[in-house]
């Protein structure tokens, strides 16, 4: 996949161009464990390179935008180019602290997970620009159809932090009666969809859900997202031929945050150039973007939410990022990449980088950083007290046990009711 | 009332769905413009436009995760497969996702899909338009599992799935479009012209989800049938003047568990049919059920009269689907075992 | 001989298998480098190489696909579905393609490929991680189905599936992975440390596909169990005294009559247990046989003691599990049944 | 889709572009019956416009073979520029010959079925050259996954016609034994793979059979076709992304014959440029090419077979072709296509472009070939006789029945045999 991964994932093995016979190839990471990660190599596009197309512009007008990198805030936290987009300063600040919110949330039930009040957490460290600055750049009134990874997206369309924690320890407030694995939100009263742990599944619902918009002569657009692992799945196919086929109002995203739990983006990925560039045989346009650039990932969803609110269709976006932790609770990275990894992304860290152009702008001081930084900290301890107070998983209570039956089927069918009594309840 | 064919009345039916209901929308492979490749949808693009009755592309589980989507945005759709054989690109949208969303989702979300897919044998469809997948999608919960075995079930059955709130599955015995075919190749092929259930009232009228249909009265032994397999055993009983109290499932999932049990318990035999291989087919729930519902009254072991565990051959179709000779000799033993 | 866990049991069994057999490859999500999510393939990528131990894109249809055409082009390759719950992806590759090249293709092409993948509850995996699938497969001509209950049988029951010519899905209950784990949560873990099944000999040796095993002798009531169940109706009629004919099935497809019907015909009478929803579950399949073929020694209904109609729930997953006391319950019921 | 049918394709909807809000488009042909049928806007490039790179060159460098056309033949039936292929003019002739027996078999199975000797047939009219020049440019050990239309392949392998018309009537002579749908060909012993009835399945199976020749150090590589309407199943994704990710020596072909039974391929291809652009966004070389140009699909495949023997993976064919007959026999395309629409198709017949070039090579008369036409019509008929004396579908004799429980397992289990005493056998 792409930049020096490829050539790396190549190298790893031996080469292949001009062998006497065919070679099978196995793509490996650039660095594994013991290595030094060195990405001075990638050579990515500088921010403000791009120029920003018409949110009209012919398709075949938009390949540029797959192969590049469209990137807003410089080194200095300037916002360069013709993507640079118009935030108020209000809303910029709303973004940051709901970065900061987000993973002070991550912070707390992770913490909680290793103290076993959650059987399971998923934390987005390092993505939190990709989910809340599209949510941002949406209506409230658009559907969105996350993966387990967005949960700065709910955040960001006001989910309450105590019935998101209350659903992760199914107690008896979890508005999915206990029946979900925790980060598994549903939430239709903030038009987020329900999370799926199967993978990719909720691409091609998003599509469908967008077409009935149109048809209904509805402004709403859906939008969603799957990881880089998951392009592999054939609901990334499924989605793209019917957004490409019928014009659908949405916006696909792509997190290509690297990798797939152990797995590096060019087993899903392949050769391919880009995950954007996936878009191009679809009639699609594609926008690759700098997943750790607020106001990139704003101005690129912006650009494709305008265009299908506009009859012009669908856009995919990949937000390159890094996944900042591990996969999950279940999950030990040291085990398959160098432990400082991280460190050594050059795109460095969406809420270092959003603050800082804040603070350029005068507009944020690192004394009201600290003091937000310090109130998450209180919002999530005084919201997790509140949310164990409803009960937890291990003691309970959670919904009454006979609720299990429930929801199967609009009205509970004999098997269902004979079950329940023999259960004798 | 007019006499209709199957196809026809599953045409009227969605015809119905379409004009009285504007989040009612039809798509499939060759569904649009063409009408079907058996004509399902003739003529209704024409009527109600192409962004409600639309061709959809080759991918089985894009089009079930269109309607999904479409579903929780309010419409209902009627989605085409147009072969039962060709669902299980699909499978995982309907298990992991159509039938879970109003669970996983405490309600909150819902998909009331309909999944129109017509199958079964006897028309030298190889093992590749054959199928009678039924068994597969019994063991999903929160699906409902329909196959009518006339023109007015058909109608009233689709009305009532497209209708209903739950996700339906519902298959449509192609070997019945045309007539209550009664497995026997080498008669001329009958019409639904003359037959009762041919009569197909106009306009909205439903038949329960969830309620069989006695379709003959008998004392010796009840038959359990549904789609093709009813007409293979009415003949088959009345061949061996096997006095047998013959139960049209029509609904698979959920059962019709009273009408059941109360024919067992009346004859004391039971004999179960249906196209589909044997080993874990819907026979296999249904004998499990009864022998547990009805232990005391049984007095012969519940047989099952089904296709054999391969795939449909194309040369030996007619060895193969579970014809009125196989049936009848269930019938006889069954009747006279002691 | 060495005591191993059983995924220690599994990597040993394929570790055996790529040393002895060039033609086996390995793959799957996370199975390379990583060694597999539940380490069952670890280090054996840094042993035999990336070309015939790797990680395979997200893509079940894919893994199992390319693991096809492969066989077809002399390898045998063991191909891991991370979770029995994301399978159905792959569903119409196992059931239009995999199962069918030998007998389409008149036995020209065959596709020896083993499926493994990890299935059951327990883990507070929630539905996406918990499922148990078998039934869907046991309904498909052409495919071996197996289940171990331990080590010991799960070294020599992949190894048999590996070797033969039939295509194999191998699931594993994950919750025995660490132990013998009998249905009580509250209870300490138990380990495969001290069981005699955790004694697990070096090298090759098999377990014979289609054989069932005899794991507790008894006269009053047979009980018919696979992969977790058996521990939990072994711990059952210990609990109750139950003087039970307990039998692990280990192969579900073909399953082995002979051992059931002479235990059946034994005690008269028959429980049936899996964790699987029950409605078309695999125990349907067993009990409408065993009532054929066992009609004049039933002195009860058979039971089914099964997970429920719904999908896995996350805080309930005990009250879904089909535990001890409900199995005790069924034990005592059939046992006194008169 | 592409070219004039994309735009029609809109235009047969309401205006999208700059809509004042979402608007579904449901893509329609440019022609329906009573259209008088003009693909003069098609605006196709010229014969011998695409320089032919070197087989080893980066993909990145092959974008434009996506976009445009390889072509060879030009009006005049000469061969024009690099993508001109050697070919000895004994081979040529095979190749004419070779298309011109396929057509005289279609013939005349159609006709056998039009009179009830077969259940089913499937004619490949026109789209010839698109498995016949390909079969001629790999080798014979090359394995090759088709379709259901690809039959011009098998005769090119020597497929035997009398073999080919036993199974396709199911009698006592079919090496099937009765159990597959008429022309669902398998034959190992000429590296012909088994037709499968479901779409698409067979594509990553290819990839994965070219791993294992790859990863047992042979050379031998993989060939497969799938329809325009097949690119839009999941396996389609399948296979590329496998392909991309090992480098697999495989070589995916695309037949673009325009519709799908009733569906035009902007269904499935949505407003996609061309299916060979499909492969951009894996990191695979592209091409699409003239499919009614013999030379064209010879020397397209030769240079991808060449790419892969020399280890350097992959590559997508798209064969822009077009369908002469109905799908099937169960088909009547008068419903939905204009009835001339393919004597106004502008790629013309690839038998007589290739008839046109042999004969200005001074290498073949107009006698020559009516003399192979005549040829090739008493072949099939001799043929014919030959295969029903060992039996029909209607009369028999078939394989036994018992062979029906057979090659499911290994070994007959218990269930299968009790079946088979059940039915009295
Ligand atoms: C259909 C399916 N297959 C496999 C899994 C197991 N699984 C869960 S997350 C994951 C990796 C996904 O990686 P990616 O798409 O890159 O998303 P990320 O976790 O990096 O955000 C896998 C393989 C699953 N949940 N669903
Ligand atoms: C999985 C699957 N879905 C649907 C079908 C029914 N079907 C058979 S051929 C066909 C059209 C295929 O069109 P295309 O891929 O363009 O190939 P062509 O017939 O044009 O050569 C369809 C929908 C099938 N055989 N398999
Ligand atoms: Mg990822
Ligand atoms: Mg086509």
């Amino acid at each position: 996949m792409a930049y020096i991964e490829q050539e790396n994932a190549l190298a790893a093995n031996e080469a292949i161009m001009g062998d006497a016979q065919p070679r099978l190839s196995v793509p490996a990471p650039a660095f594994r464990p013991g290595d030094r990660p060195d990405f001075s190599k990638l050579g990515l596009p500088r921010p403000g390179e791009h120029p920003r197309p018409d949110v009209l512009v012919d398709t075949a007008q938009t390949h540029e935008l797959a192969f590049g990198l469209v990137s807003v805030l410089n080194e200095r936290g300037n916002a360069e180019g013709e993507w640079a987009p118009d935030i108020s300063p209000e809303a910029l600040r709303n973004g940051l602290k709901t970065m900061l919110l987000t993973r002070a949330y991550d912070d707390r039930m992770l913490k909680m997970q290793r103290t076993k009040r959650l059987s399971f957490y998923m934390k987005c460290l390092g993505e939190e620009a990709v989910a809340i600055a599209a949510a941002h750049a949406l209506d409230d009134t658009d559907m969105l159809f996350p993966s387990y990874r967005q949960q700065g997206a709910l955040i960001q369309r006001g989910g309450d932090i105590v019935d998101m924690m209350c659903h992760c320890i199914s107690n008896s407030r979890d508005n999915l009666k206990g029946r979900q694995l925790p980060v598994h939100y549903t939430n239709k009263a903030l038009n987020w969809f329900s999370v799926s742990g199967n993978l990719g599944t909720q691409f091609p619902q998003a599509v469908g859900w967008s077409m009935a918009s149109a048809l209904k002569g509805e402004t709403a657009i859906a939008c969603s997202w799957i990881g880089d692992g998951t392009t592999a799945e054939g609901d990334f196919h499924a989605a793209m031929t019917l957004a490409s086929t019928y014009n659908a109002p949405v916006v696909l995203n792509v997190v290509n945050n690297q990798c797939a739990i152990s797995m590096h983006n060019s087993i899903s990925g392949g050769k391919a150039p880009s995950f954007a560039a996936k878009a191009i045989g679809y009639g699609i346009p594609g926008i690759r973007v700098d997943g750790n650039d607020y106001l990139a990932v704003y101005a690129a969803t912006q650009w494709a939410a305008e265009r299908a609110r506009n009859g012009a269709g669908p856009t995919l976006i990949e937000s390159y990022t890094y996944r900042g932790e591990a996969h999950s609770t279940s999950d030990d990275p040291s085990k398959y990449r160098p432990r400082d990894e991280y460190d050594a992304w050059p795109l460095g860290d969406p809420v270092e980088r959003l603050r800082a152009h804040i603070i350029n702008l005068g507009e944020w001081t690192a004394e009201d950083h600290d003091s937000w930084v310090a109130e998450c900290k209180d919002t999530v301890s005084a919201a997790w007290k509140e949310a164990v107070s409803y009960g937890t998983l291990e003691e309970g209570p959670h919904a009454p046990i006979p609720t299990m039956f429930d929801d199967v089927f609009v009205d509970q069918p004999w098997q269902l009711r004979r079950q329940r009594q023999e259960l004798g309840i | 009332m007019p006499q209709l064919n199957m196809m026809q009345a599953l045409t009227d039916a969605i015809d119905t769905m379409l004009s009285q209901d504007d989040s009612v929308v039809t798509f499939g492979e060759d569904v649009g413009y063409f009408g079907g490749v058996f004509g399902v949808t003739r003529g209704l693009q024409e009527k109600y436009g192409a962004t409600r009755v639309f061709d959809a592309p080759i991918n089985e589980g894009a089009i079930i995760a269109m309607a999904m989507g479409m579903a929780t945005n309010g419409m209902r759709p009627i989605a085409e497969i147009q072969f039962a054989d060709y669902i299980f690109p699909g499978f995982d949208q309907i298990i992991s996702e159509l039938t879970r969303i109003r669970y996983r989702s405490a309600g909150q979300y819902t998909a009331p899909v309909t999944i129109r897919t017509p199958c079964g044998g006897g028309i030298y469809g190889g093992q590749t338009h054959s199928m009678s997948p039924e068994a597969f999608f019994t063991h999903i919960p929160g699906l409902v599992v329909a196959m009518p075995s006339n023109p007015y079930d058909a109608k009233g059955l689709l009305i009532a799935c497209t209708e209903s709130d739950d996700p339906a599955l519902f298959f449509e015995p192609k070997r019945l479009y045309n007539g209550p075919f009664d497995g026997d190749p080498n008669k001329p092929q009958p019409s639904w012209k003359d037959h009762p259930k041919g009569n197909v009232p106009e306009g909205h009228y439903t038949v329960p989800i969830g309620v069989a249909d006695v379709v003959r009265e008998g004392n010796d032994v009840t038959v359990i049938a549904y789609g093709t397999m009813v007409h293979v055993a009415l003949a088959a009983a009345e061949a061996e003047s096997v006095d047998a109290d013959i139960i049209d499932l029509r609904t698979l999932i959920p059962y019709d568990i009273e009408t059941i049990t109360r024919s067992v318990q009346k004859t004391g035999r039971c004999v179960i049919l249906h196209e589909a291989q044997k080993t874990s087919g819907f026979g296999a729930e249904l004998a499990a059920q009864i022998q547990e519902d009805c232990f005391y009254h049984l007095e012969a072991p519940i047989q099952r009269v089904t296709g054999w565990d391969t795939p449909y051959p194309h040369a030996h179709e007619w060895s193969y689907f579970p014809g009125q000779s196989r049936v009848a000799r269930a019938l006889k033993k069954t009747v006279e075992f002691a």
